[in-house]
């Protein structure tokens, strides 16, 4: 644990948690401007988080404690997958920090535990979303692992702090065969923050719900946690597509204009491809849950190509 | 003393004899007559044993004869007949997997089989094996074999008690064949005795009764009773 | 001389067991005739220097190798426990009134008669007087099969009767083929098995080969082996228990002790390996018809009967590979087999006679049978395992090490022998879990329980505690006489 | 030092061959025998753990004879340093089992028949760790059989009930089988070698050696449950008492496991392909036991095809060190074989840990069928937090055990992605993503497992009426569920102690992260967010009062995955519709079913069963037959042999 990287760390979740939520609001505004609405404001999630935390919390007489758990275990795990993926420095990695599969898993505590939560009011509407949350993390999971083992041929390693260091500074992808693996990053970006096709965000709607079915039980405090972990999740994935596709920006000696530089940089980058994700949203109709199978395939493909591709070329 | 061709033609007259006695007891539904068929049978294995007794001029070969006439000729066709007597079945009718001519058959088939097996084995010492050894082998062990038809192809347990005799008077014929065997056969004559009281019993009275009257049967013979009063 | 001392001793019983009138007495006079073997057995292997063919007026008759005291000696611990159990079983015999009390008597009689043939068979120097001797085990064996008078008895004992003497008809034939095949070697015939032995390289090798082949015919049937085996499943599960323990624990080792000596008489030759070829395959396939016939049991003692013959199977395999680490396992297995099958049958003599259907043909309904009869339970439990070769069990060690001799000869014939042996444990995993878990329905009275004799439970409860031990300790001596006994067959040292 | 490890180990043995003695020897009903019984077990596993554990660190190997048995043929206890990684499994899973069953033994049975359940539990673990001590291939035998034997007995402990005798029977046969192949296996390397101790086969690529492998691989596959091998799992364990369904999973697995791992380390040198075959084996259980255990019901049933899922990972892990040792990449192999060994370890503690909880469940409510329990957070917490604990491990979350397993394997499979042979390379990215599947379907499984019995309302009045187990019940289980979270968070520090340098995250450091994280969130929210809390009923859609029957059940939960695997369950749907009118237009009523083919069942065991079944009745007809018929056959038999003879002479 180094000076630089305990600066690293606070920097890098500290901008995490602050920008988090505009990417979140931003999509919704692209959204309902393509569908010729005005839409909300760019920080209605700040207002809405805010407000949330200032109401009470409603606990169903059959929750346990898994109820009251799941949103700081949810909130926290996120934070600490925040300082897997550098947004604006890139520190020499330590203790392993950084690790790919780690990073996935740390997202898969939150969904294990908020799965459960899903389960405790012992309503049928939390079991549902349980069921299906569960089942759609374990299709997509091949294929976000073998898009993460392209990622790591490609970029020769594990880390995404390694990874970040070597494509720093530089204008484009590494290789072509990143922007393949840029598209599967999309769909497994689509997959894990419950956008259309897969899921409708913005539903209520019993047949259609899936994570919001899950977590159909929170309240106050709690809910706010728990958007506030789904924002920060997105913003990472939405990271990770950035140092793929994107890598120039990223300082790797600290200095105060550089990481000024990063940050501005990264809102712009991040709001293109939260702008790329709203047009694509509306672009698309919600596909039946047992045909989403399908377009997982088309990731896992295109992740198997680049693995192919890459070292034959 | 005699003709060594006249002790030949004799043998070999007994031998053939005998083969058709064997025959006989394949196909014969007569019990009465299949009794008559196996007395012969001994009778003429008795009249081999003097043959060669006097051929080689051994004297227990003649008491092996004197014990063949003794048992198989008088006692034991006597004691079957008796039972025969008693249980009132004077026919064998029925065949099991053979008819009577197809048995004959597979007989004629097995002597020669056996005849060709022999001769292969016994071929590579052939200068060292008395000839009669051979012939002896191949007679008794086809009249075996024969005989075993007769147990399974004749369904009455008489019948098959009469087969079985036939397949000794094959191991006997076997035995006498080989002329210094003699100690060894009077025994064995002596075990069949044994063997063959125990079988008919058992078989002739048990098998086809109900078991009081099974044990109806053995008090009348007072075979294995040994006090009345014992009995609660 | 010593010898004469078992004829004595029978002789003595039997004029007990005609003049004694308290049954009490009787059963113990039983037991303690059958201990005198032992005790005589005993005295031989102590003041006789092993082998020795000169025992007194006997010679050339009689003589003492390691292999046959050995055999006496296993087939007398069978004889005693078995006598020993006989004592209770037959009194509940007679309440029930299977057996009619004035046959007790011929009961003893025949068992002392049989256990004389069994012993002085193991004693015989003459190959003619061991098939005598055979033939007349066969005799009183078959008698104290029929001796429950029950109609499947007298069908069982026919069976076994005519079997067995037919298939012995033809081990006579073969008897003569070694004599002639002697006295053509030697000048003059001889069936003295110490002789034999010796020359048994320059008899004639055709001969010989026959000569085993006719005597195999014979005691293969004695012993059971497919396809002469198919009297042994009715005799040895229709018998009275202590009756199957013996047959299944002393009279097949007759067979396979005359199968040994006729080929260790033809191992001599260039004709070994067509002997073992036939001693293979009659192996195989009583290893193979016994675990097919275990499969579909559902009769105990007939199960137990066929896993005899799956032994049996096992043991010729043994003997066909003909080195001398398989004869040195062939006889651990014959000892092994021998006690634990006893033990067996002991045990699921209780069980029979706790069971036992009186409906004829009908199989014995088991229930409640850890309430009603815990020890005999546990005792077949344990039997079964001990005999389907579970260690510490000693037949673990003889299957283990059979098989890896048979392995010298074909990996194939290994791995089917041992899918076979599977289906043997699979049968009776597959009976014993079906019967003993089995309960009474709860409107139905329990039976009730029969009181099971002190001297019945310490039989078979001896047998086993015996076999466990030779599974756990294998002594330094009973090594050195087994490998003794390997070599006296001709088979070379271990 | 090697004195004091003997006199534990010898110690430990005894402790445990007297556990299995005393029971049987004072035959009284009362606790104190069954007490003494199993201080014994706990004792003489903590001995053999302690007795591991400086052998496991220190490498070196510690070897005596216990026991003479036949010339040339020694009982001995080998401790290397495999084999001390397989006696610690054994002594730390025995001595938490051992506590548990203070309490676990006594609910229900006969008190002889529990003192029976004592003494064999001991029989059972002496016998597994002489397996693990074997020197020897009879040794080995030896005990391997005795551990089926004792198995098999627990196994039907409750042989009364409904549905052990065939679960016993399939348990007896299986185990026989895998008998079967070890004994050839065996044998065949001892014609190849000469000798019966565990040495190198040489020559090291002839068939008969070849042949010896495949034959131990097949033993020990059926002995671990690999599939196509795998259906005595779900009939065996489910149907022992839990205590031993524990030990079964837990350390019976892994010492077939032990065994394959000494073959291909220390006996045979393996090529490419049988790694390949290895690692085919294992995917194919891992995938599959996943996706059966996925739509189970019965909760210890869920667990053993979980079992068949993980034995499927460490055999895959077996297979990728054989293969990449294979292709030259010892570091890589080493990573593989690791992962493949520790992910033993962990199986063994957090698989144990949650059968027995889910004993102490099973006890509690007197059924296994998880649609009859929920709401059990609320009656037994201490039990539902040990089930969680065990459910996150399995589940393969940081930072615990069962996470540093996975990710050592999915780590050398990424870095073994760089390899230029495209057939290696479409297997490994074949297994990659089937691994993948499978860890996500397992969280999914233990959500399942985990919510389904714990969460929500009571589903049934045998949930209503749960209490909590007691002590010893829980302090057995939270024995293993600390070592799972310790090995998760010290997997860095232990590998290095080992001495092995592995490019693994410091859990140490990531799980200090997350308390401080967590920590640091508590304290936010607690400053900023309103404290107000009020509990209410669940809504409802409007509903006055929710019950046990409106939730969501397992059945339904897991329906999703059996749809899109459909063509894996063999799922068949029948719809049937009545009519009122005969023109078809008004539904009467309309039933509908959905049923599982039990493929392996319907399509391998069954066939063969009946193919036996068959030559087996035919055989009963050959004796069936009169006295004719038998005369006939040996006629026949004697014809043959006398005309057999003079043709081949």
């Amino acid at each position: 644990m180094n000076g630089p990287f305990i600066i690293f760390a606070l920097l890098n979740v500290g901008f995490v948690l602050l920008i988090s939520p505009l990417f979140m609001s931003l999509i919704k505004k692209v959204k309902a401007r393509a569908q010729g609405r005005c839409g909300p404001g760019l920080f209605q999630t700040y207002y809405t988080i805010a407000k949330l935390l200032r109401k009470e919390t409603v606990y169903s007489s059959a929750s346990s404690w898994v109820m009251r758990v799941t949103p700081y275990v949810c909130l926290s795990m996120a934070v600490v997958a925040a300082l897997f993926v550098p947004l604006l420095y890139v520190p020499e990695p330590v203790a392993g920090i950084g690790n790919v599969i780690l990073f996935l898993y740390l997202l898969g505590i939150a969904r294990f535990f908020m799965a459960l939560s899903g389960l405790d009011a012992g309503s049928a509407f939390g079991g549902i979303g349980s069921s299906r949350e569960m089942s759609l993390a374990a299709v997509i999971e091949p294929t976000s692992i073998v898009v993460l083992a392209a990622l790591a041929v490609v970029a020769r390693s594990l880390n995404f702090l390694e990874i970040a260091r070597d494509s720093a500074g530089m204008l484009f992808p590494v290789s072509a065969t990143m922007i393949l693996i840029g598209v599967s990053l999309f769909i497994i970006l689509i997959v894990e923050t419950g956008r259309i096709p897969v899921d409708n965000p913005e539903t209520h709607l019993e047949l259609t719900m899936v994570h919001e079915a899950m977590v159909l039980e929170q309240s106050g405090r709690n809910l706010a946690m728990i958007e506030y972990a789904g924002a920060i999740k997105q913003t990472l994935l939405i990271a990770i597509l950035v140092l793929v596709l994107m890598p120039f920006g990223l300082v790797t000696e600290l200095s105060v204009a550089g990481v000024l530089f990063a940050m501005a940089l990264f809102v712009v980058k991040g709001s293109v491809i939260s702008v790329i994700i709203g047009l694509f949203e509306s672009s698309m109709a919600k596909m039946r849950l047992f045909s989403l199978p399908n377009l997982f395939i088309i990731a896992f493909f295109f992740s198997v190509l680049t693995i192919f591709i890459e070292v034959f070329a | 003393m005699t003709d060594v061709s006249f002790v030949d033609g004799l043998v070999r007259f007994i031998f053939v004899a005998v083969l058709i006695t064997a025959a006989f007891l394949l196909s014969t539904r007569s019990l009465p007559s299949l009794l008559r068929t196996y007395q012969l049978q001994s009778l003429l294995l008795a009249m081999l044993a003097v043959v060669f007794s006097f051929v080689e001029g051994s004297a227990v070969l003649l008491w092996i004869a004197i014990l063949t006439v003794v048992s198989k000729v008088l006692v034991i066709p006597y004691f079957i007949g008796e039972i025969q007597e008693r249980i009132s079945i004077r026919r064998d009718l029925e065949f099991h997997y053979l008819a009577p001519a197809s048995s004959i058959l597979v007989s004629i088939a097995l002597i020669i089989g056996v005849y060709l097996s022999l001769g292969n084995i016994l071929s590579s010492a052939y200068a060292k094996v008395e000839p009669i050894f051979f012939i002896g082998a191949v007679i008794g062990i086809s009249l075996m074999l024969m005989g075993m038809l007769v147990i399974f192809s004749r369904t009455k347990a008489i019948t098959k008690v009469l087969g079985f005799l036939s397949m000794e008077n094959g191991v006997l014929l076997f035995g006498i064949c080989v002329t210094e065997l003699p100690f060894i056969i009077e025994v064995m004559i002596m075990i069949d005795l044994i063997i063959l009281i125990l079988l008919t019993t058992i078989l002739t009275v048990g098998i086809d009764s109900t078991i009081e009257a099974y044990n109806e049967k053995v008090r009348q013979y007072s075979l294995w009773t040994v006090r009345e009063e014992d009995a609660p | 001389m010593i010898l004469s001392a078992y004829p004595l001793i029978v002789v003595a019983a039997i004029i007990g067991f005609v003049l004694i009138p308290s049954r009490r007495i009787l059963h113990l006079l039983a037991a303690v005739e059958s201990a005198a073997f032992l005790v005589v057995t005993g005295v031989l292997i102590l003041t006789v220097p092993l082998p020795a063919t000169d025992l007194g007026p006997w010679n050339g008759i009689f003589f003492a190798d390691h292999f046959g005291v050995f055999l006496a000696v296993v087939s007398g611990v069978v004889f005693f426990f078995a006598s020993l159990y006989a004592g209770g079983y037959t009194e509940r015999l007679m309440e029930t009134g299977e057996l009619n009390p004035n046959r007790l008597r011929l009961f003893y009689s025949g068992l002392a008669l049989l256990q004389l043939f069994v012993t002085l068979a193991f004693f015989a120097d003459n190959l003619g007087l061991f098939w005598i001797l055979a033939e007349l085990t066969t005799v009183f064996s078959a008698l104290l099969v029929a001796i429950l008078a029950a109609r499947e008895n007298i069908d069982a004992a026919l069976k076994y009767i005519f079997i067995a003497s037919v298939a012995m008809l033809f081990s006579f034939a073969g008897v003569i083929f070694v004599f002639e095949a002697a006295r053509i070697t030697l000048g003059e015939g001889t069936l003295t098995w110490t002789v034999l032995v010796q020359h048994a390289s320059s008899f004639p090798p055709t001969l010989l080969f026959a000569a085993f082949v006719f005597l195999f015919i014979g005691f293969a049937a004695k012993s059971g082996v497919v396809p002469f085996h198919t009297w042994l499943p009715d005799a040895h599960s229709k018998a009275p228990s202590a009756v199957s323990a013996i047959l299944s624990g002393a009279l097949l080792n007759v067979g396979i002790y005359g199968i040994i000596r006729a080929y260790s008489l033809v191992h001599q030759t260039p004709f070994a390996e067509k002997a073992s070829l036939i001693l293979f395959v009659s192996g195989f396939l009583s290893v193979g018809v016994a675990s097919l016939a275990m499969l579909y049991q559902t009769n105990l003692k007939k199960l137990i009967a066929f896993s005899s013959i799956e032994n049996m199977g096992l043991i010729l395999l043994g003997i066909g590979v003909g080195s001398p680490v398989a004869l040195f396992w062939v006889v651990i297995h014959m000892l092994a087999h021998s006690l634990t099958k006893a033990a067996l049958f002991l045990s699921a003599g209780v069980l029979h006679r706790q069971y036992r259907s009186h409906e004829p043909g009908a199989d014995d309904q088991i229930v409640d049978v850890f309430d009603l009869q815990p020890t005999a339970a546990w005792g077949v439990i344990v039997g079964t395992l001990a005999i389907v070769g579970m260690p510490p069990f000693p037949i673990f060690y003889t299957k283990f090490f059979l098989l890896t001799q048979v392995a010298t000869v074909s990996p194939w014939l290994l791995a089917a022998t041992l899918v076979l042996i599977m289906i043997a444990v699979a049968g009776m995993a597959r009976f014993l879990i079906r019967e003993f878990s089995a309960r009474s329905e709860a409107n139905v009275q329990q039976p009730h329980r029969y009181i099971v004799p002190l001297g019945m439970r310490l039989s078979f409860v001896l047998l086993i505690v015996i076999v466990t031990v030779q599974g756990l300790w294998f002594p330094v001596q009973e090594i050195a006489v087994i490998s003794q006994i390997v070599a006296e067959l001709g088979f070379g040292g271990v | 030092m090697i004195g004091v490890i003997l006199y534990l180990l010898f110690a430990g043995l005894f402790a445990l061959l007297l556990g299995t003695v005393l029971p049987l020897l004072i035959r009284r009903e009362d606790k104190p025998v069954r007490t003494v019984s199993l201080i014994a077990t706990a004792l003489g596993s903590a001995f053999l753990a302690v007795a591991a554990l400086p052998v496991l660190f220190s490498a070196t190997t510690v070897s005596a004879t216990l026991w003479h048995l036949l010339p040339g043929i020694d009982f001995t206890v080998v401790l290397d340093r495999l084999s001390s990684l397989f006696l610690l499994i054994l002594g730390v899973v025995g001595l938490a089992d051992a506590i548990y069953s203070f309490g676990y033994v006594e609910h229900g049975g006969h008190p002889m028949r529990r003192n029976l359940l004592v003494s064999l539990m001991n029989l059972f673990l002496l016998s597994m760790g002489m397996v693990v001590l074997a020197g020897n291939m009879v040794q080995f035998l030896v005990f391997w059989e005795m551990m089926a034997v004792s198995s098999l007995f627990l196994v039907l402990y409750d042989f009364e009930s409904e549905g052990i005798g065939r679960a016993g029977l399939f348990y007896a046969v299986m185990t026989q089988l895998s008998t079967v192949f070890l004994f050839i296996g065996f044998i065949l390397l001892y014609g190849e070698t000469g000798t019966f101790a565990l040495v190198p086969a040489s020559p090291l690529a002839s068939p008969g050696a070849l042949a010896a492998f495949l034959c131990l691989f097949l033993g020990f596959s059926v002995k671990a449950g690999v599939i196509p091998f795998h259906k005595w799992l779900p009939y065996a364990h489910p149907a022992s008492p839990s205590n031993i369904s524990a030990l079964m999973s837990g350390v019976m697995l892994k010492v077939a496991v032990y065994g394959l791992v000494r073959a291909v380390l220390d006996i045979f040198a393996l090529d490419f392909t049988s790694g390949a075959v290895i690692l085919l084996f294992g995917i194919t259980s891992a995938i599959l036991g996943i996706i059966y255990a996925y739509k189970e019901t019965d909760i210890k049933g869920l667990l053993a095809y979980s079992s068949i899922e993980n034995i499927g990972i460490i055999f895959s892990g077996i297979g990728l060190a054989v293969i990449f040792s294979d292709l030259g990449m010892p570091e890589l192999s080493t990573l593989s074989l690791l992962a493949a060994l520790f992910h033993s370890f962990n199986h063994a503690l957090f698989k144990s840990l949650l059968f027995m909880t889910a004993g102490s469940v099973v006890a509690a409510t007197h059924t296994r069928n998880m649609e009859e329990m929920g709401g059990l957070v609320h009656r037994m917490p201490f039990t539902a937090g040990l089930f969680c604990t065990g459910a996150i491990a399995i589940a393969a979350f940081p930072p615990l055990n069962g996470f540093v397993g996975e990710l050592m394997l999915f780590e050398s499979l990424f870095f073994g992605l760089q390899v230029v042979d495209p057939l290696t390379k479409v297997l490994l990215i074949f297994a990659l993503s089937l691994f993948a599947l499978t860890g996500a379907l397992a969280a999914a499984c233990f959500v399942k497992a985990f919510g389904i019995t714990f969460l929500a309302h009571p589903r049934s009045d045998r949930a209503v009426h749960a209490e909590e187990a007691c002590r010893s019940m829980l302090i057995g289980p939270a024995i293993l569920a600390f070592l799972c979270i310790a090995t998760g968070i010290g997997s860095f520090q232990i590998f290095s102690a080992l001495g092995y340098d592995l490019p693994l995250p410091d859990m140490l450091v990531v799980g200090m992260l997350i308390v401080v994280t967590l920590g640091a969130v508590v304290l936010v929210v607690r400053a900023t967010a309103s404290r107000e809390t009020r509990v209410t009923e669940t809504w409802g859609c409007g509903l006055l009062s929710q019950n046990g029957r409106m939730e969501y059940t397992g059945t339904g939960y897991s329906e999703p995955v059996v749809t899109i695997f459909s063509s894996i369950y063999r799922t068949e749907k029948k719809i049937d519709r009545t009519w009122l009118d005969p023109d078809r237009a008004i539904v009467a009523g309309t039933r509908a079913g959905i049923s599982l083919i039990k493929f392996f069942e319907e399509y391998l065991y069954l066939p063969v069963a009946r193919g036996t079944l068959a030559v087996s009745s035919l055989v009963q007809i050959f004796h069936a037959g009169t006295l004719d018929t038998y005369i006939l056959y040996i006629f026949v038999s004697i014809v043959i042999l006398v005309l057999g003879v003079g043709w081949f002479i």
